[in-house]
């Protein structure tokens, strides 16, 4: 057991931490709302190699682990990074599954031709709703039924939200074409929750724990009554409480994602039971924060606000916690019942 | 025991509501909805031409001299509609002090303008550094003859922009213990010196960061003793405490089952089939009625001669309390498409869980954090030592 | 508006609160462990016409009203009372309101010669379970589909249970007789249940207020670190939080009772309302007070166990409180549809 | 990264495994509920058959040098199992003190004892009066020549009735800071003077009251220095905190997963197509995993040299947290069936929930409760200021 990076992945932490200190400043993520997207931030990530990563060299890229991507999340979530990382790097990883039918997408996703995203409802009524990056992207990947498709974002709606992310609702129009059907596809598609859910779950361990550094530094500087807020039980124990939650949030997170390399067998659970957690974990330490800065919380110029938005609206792309829990239940449960 | 607020509250009740369905137009909604601004001129004129800025006031007086049951139902119904009544609330509470503590002078200058609707007077009590510490405050006053020269700055202090009068508590002595240094005035606003700078909240309202920059006020707009303000911030802020509570989240339920009703899930289900979902939404129902009984309660004490202190402190808690827990429940149960922001035309029900849900932000913190309120029912209602 | 009770309702609750103090203390209770069932109680509530009390004069009884029933339940709650009080009341009101084909039994019941009581739940394979106060009762009613039947319990099974209940399951036999059928039946077995509803909310109401009471004095009493823990803001604040939801419970269990004698068109959405809310605030106010009990909160000696165990099984012999929320939010949409 | 413990752990799990399959027995198991006593004789033996008292220590005294991970490994099976190993881990617990602490002549005459099993030594922290607060105990000793005569009492004094000496914190010196005046002894407990109470829990283990009137001990059964017993406390508590969480926990969702396979609801439908009961398994399964993971954190930060301070509190308040919540909802999702007691023969799956919702009101206690580790967390963790 070894619960710290290597040094490979120590210097891919801090080439991103780096990465997103100079371009993803609060000020950055604010100048970027309401649609939140950063076109010099993605350009940067683009040029660092954030596409390339996600997928092996004979997809063109240079494969990252899961892990990898999951401490690149974990940086882009604590910067609330404004740039479409996750559903490409998702996508790219998708098409590259599906082999030859999706050959040239991926090479234009990867080139930066395509800005790819993914649905992660299928379609109702001729109609994606909520589809992350589907604001800016030029194409989006979905299920419908047991075919994947891919459309394109022309007929969107563009949908401002809690999260200040880039969302629409995307009309479908006929140029949707069909690249894989059946069991495949299916297959293929639920190991693409299996990958968001691990860079959501990372992400929002970013989220969380930035919260609470921020909850920290204010509770001790602030004081009431003649002493720092922090020294009472009613703030100090509200942020324990939430720092705990984090801390475990990251070691199951980062488990999760080490296991879709080393244990796959294990992931499915774990990537949903991770995702649940975090979101929930994420939810209540950005909350703690904020409520402890009192009245400055309520107000949009404090940063703590930009992680609390983002906490509750990044998952809620795909349903409440309970959802991912019952998913990874279900998972559970087929095990018992093979035996494994 | 009785839990009806009498005939007199029932008849004013329905005047209220129809009051509500003719002044409380879709225009001020909007107006409301796009400044961020919970005060409407046109809104307070109709108030003051059925003079109801403060019905619950002595006839002579220039109120109607309602009883407070009357008056609660008159506040839940306002409450209810989420009329923009913050203005004539502060206006009035400040007008109450000045009745039980100002000079006959006082009196005699504003609450008639007050209750003509003239006037709107803001509260400053909050600063930069000092919230629920409020009597840490530093805005320094310091007597020059006749006058006092103020200096400092005021955090929240909401409707400046539209206000006349500041109630303000500022320091006058720094040498002795800080609940005995304290004054309060009311600083007229439209003067130099006075600078108000828009703040934006998170529920979209505009409120104030105002700086005062040597501004002269008489003395004669001192309210209490040199020294005393304290005596008076207690009188105020008991005044703070409304009767009605949970107005906001009955208005999110109404939402909520007005969707429901319609509403399916993905596999074309009604959702109000759904125990789980029928569960969240009657959990809220039993808070509702929890949170409107505590403010009827807190109505009744007051009208049988009692002050409701721990009984206020527990419904301002617990309401506030249960529109954040319920808030964030319904954004859940929405799932993808309850992010989707009040004002985005595909908002679910105009997004009205997405708004409660920024809106219980502020709600858990003004007029004394949760954790303010738990200290009270501590102390005072349990009897529990205070911390050391 | 009075929230005082009135002279009489003073008087009443007195009378109760008398009898409860004689014939159940703590240690009365513990005596009646495991069954759960103090025969001398349960003669002195006899006595008193805890019975009689239930009907009104044209069934033989001196008609109290549901909020008259709902003081004395309070009462009962704050006792822990080991008899069957609430089941036998909602059993003779139900008979009294099916009128003649249950006559002799209301008759045999008000008498004392038959301890009837209700079952919450319908035969499952020719068994009822987890009947209340069905270990000590003679004849058990129940609903089976739309017919209200009466059985004996003769072969039950006594069940040893977290609350220390008189609880059974109960075999059906050949002596089950039908006494109402069709919608009246089910209309009458409806309110069978918002009268349990309406009794056991307001005996949490009891149970939770005496725990705080408990907690309270206890960490005014206790010392750690020179000071007495209720000083500290971990423990004061729960209690605080505990406080106010018992407050809520009680003033919304009695609205709920008073709106049964008043306003009968509120009373199955309140009742349900009322049972749901206390049910939650009574657990958490017994388990706030326990756990602050350190150590001595998980002895046997102590009493706030009683009230800790009794307050989490009580109403589970109906299901856990979202049940009875979606009973009430049903009864809600139903009023908004038909434009009530 | 990599979260294996390693082969070697590996196949010291596999061995532990089958271990605990032969020697927890039917009939181990049965005993132990009966009596609530978490140590027996027959089990204790077949470990010291296997040297597993201590397989963490080193060879030379009597372990055999497993290192953290694969102590780790063994410590999940058995807390996995639910063995009764209460005797075993106080009495290796106090010998770890004496191994760093004791004089050469205590080394020599109780760690072989204690590791070839002869001997059970019990706790003596807390009393009557000092739980979280350990350091105010009371139970005084006053030397005579060479001994020292102990008057008071100590609480949870868990396995007494079974123990030879129990590991006591008295005090030596009242008229100093009480951190300043404790001093530790080994107190043979079969002795006159030595009172004995059991006591029993919500959840049928029995601890004991303990009494000492006058009881008389060498000087030689000290541990560490006169009024220095704080310093003994302070290695004590630490090792107090063991690896492996959330044990009760595991067991728990296993016997509701079972459950859920073959359940139907009161219409006939599984059980396990409800979303809602999945979810509620699987918000479990979640805290269960993250359990396991701080137990093994902790592990590793020993292993790497390290001392897994706040680590240690975390995992503790979070696994008797998750138990709690867990255990309570369980109880309710099984509906009126929830509250059939562990023991009545008609209980679901043994009356697991019901036995785990009784226990969780230790588990938030033992060793520090949720409170203290709270502190513990919030100042050493994130370096919050210490309530004044």
């Amino acid at each position: 057991m070894d619960l710290n990076p290597t040094a490979e992945q120590d210097q891919l932490i801090d080439a991103f931490s780096s990465l997103y200190t100079k371009e993803s400043s609060t000020e950055r993520v604010r100048a970027a709302e309401p649609l939140g997207f950063d076109e010099e931030l993605w350009d940067h990530l683009k040029e660092i190699g954030a596409l390339e990563m996600a997928v092996d060299e004979s997809s063109g890229g240079w494969g990252a682990t899961m892990l990898d991507l999951s401490l690149v999340a974990e940086q882009h979530g604590r910067a609330l990074g404004a740039a479409p990382l996750f559903e490409s790097q998702v996508a790219l990883r998708l098409l590259a599954r599906l082999g030859e039918p999706a050959k040239e997408l991926l090479r234009a996703s990867l080139a930066g031709e395509a800005l790819t995203t993914v649905a992660l409802h299928g379609p109702t009524n001729g109609s994606l709703k909520m589809v992350p990056a589907g604001a800016i992207a030029d194409r989006v990947i979905f299920l419908d039924g047991d075919k994947i498709c891919v459309g394109g974002t022309s007929q969107r709606v563009i949908i401002e939200n809690l999260g200040s992310m880039p969302v629409a609702d995307v009309s479908l129009g006929g140029d949707v074409e069909v690249i894989s059907t059946g069991a495949q596809a299916r297959d293929a598609f639920e190991m693409l929750f299996d990958e968001w859910f691990l860079l959501l779950a990372n992400a929002l361990v970013g989220i969380g724990e930035r919260s609470i550094e921020i909850g920290v530094d204010y509770v001790k500087e602030r004081k009431a009554f003649g002493v720092p807020i922090g020294s009472f039980q009613a703030i100090s124990h509200g942020l324990a409480d939430a720092a705990t939650a984090m801390d475990g949030s990251k070691l199951l997170s980062r488990e999760a994602a080490w296991s879709a390399d080393v244990m796959p067998e294990r992931t499915r659970e774990l990537a949903a039971l991770a995702f649940g957690f975090s979101t929930e974990s994420a939810r209540e330490a950005s909350y703690r924060a904020l409520h402890y800065h009192g009245g400055y919380g309520f107000m949009l110029e404090y940063d703590i606000q930009l992680f609390f938005r983002r906490a509750k609206a990044w998952p809620a792309l795909y349903g409440e916690p309970s959802k991912s829990f019952a998913r990874a239940e279900s998972e559970r449960l087929k095990k018992i019942e093979s035996g494994v | 025991m009785d839990f009806t607020l009498g005939e007199r509250s029932d008849i004013f009740r329905e005047e209220a509501r129809a009051f509500l369905a003719e002044a409380f137009t879709p225009e001020v909604k909007e107006t409301m909805h796009e400044t961020g601004v919970h005060h409407n001129w046109d809104f307070h004129k109709a108030l003051v031409e059925k003079g109801w800025l403060a019905p619950g006031w002595p006839v002579e007086y220039g109120g109607q001299g309602r009883d407070p049951m009357e008056m609660l139902a008159f506040s839940e119904e306002f409450q209810r509609a989420g009329a923009p009544t913050y203005g004539v609330g502060t206006t009035i509470m400040v007008s109450s002090i000045l009745r039980h503590l100002g000079t006959e002078e006082q009196k005699q200058e504003f609450l008639p303008r007050a209750l003509r609707g003239e006037i709107i007077i803001v509260l400053g009590f909050t600063e930069p550094e000092s919230g629920s510490d409020v009597a840490a405050a530093q805005t320094r006053a310091v007597r020059d003859g006749d006058e006092w020269i103020i200096n400092g700055q005021k955090m929240f202090t909401t409707n400046a922009q539209e206000g006349d009068y500041a109630f303000m508590l500022t320091r006058t002595n720094p040498d002795v213990p800080k609940h005995q240094g304290l004054t309060t005035f009311l600083v007229p606003l439209r003067q130099e010196g006075v600078e108000i700078q828009a703040v934006r909240t998170l529920s979209g309202e505009r409120t104030n960061l105002t700086f005062y920059n040597d501004v002269r006020v008489p003395d004669a707009m001192r309210i209490g003793e040199v020294d005393g303000g304290w005596d008076v911030m207690t009188v105020g802020l008991t005044f703070e405490r409304s009767g009605a509570q949970g107005g906001e989240s009955i208005r999110l339920l109404e939402e909520m089952e007005e969707w429901v009703l319609s509403a399916h899930d993905d596999d074309g289900n009604p959702r109000r089939e759904d125990p789980d979902v029928l569960a969240r939404l009657g959990k809220a129902a039993a808070e509702n009625e929890v949170s409107s009984l505590m403010g009827r309660r807190s109505a009744w004490v007051h009208d049988t001669g009692g002050m409701p202190g721990v009984e206020g402190s527990m419904g301002k808690l617990f309401s506030s309390e249960a529109l954040t827990r319920q808030s964030g429940d319904f954004v859940d149960l929405l799932g993808a498409d309850g992010i989707r922001s009040q004002g985005d035309p595909s908002a679910i029900q105009g997004g009205a869980a997405d708004y409660a849900f920024r809106f219980a932000l502020g709600a858990t913190t003004y007029g004394g954090t949760s954790e303010v309120q738990r200290n009270i029912i501590a102390q005072r209602g349990l009897g529990l030592p205070r911390a050391k």
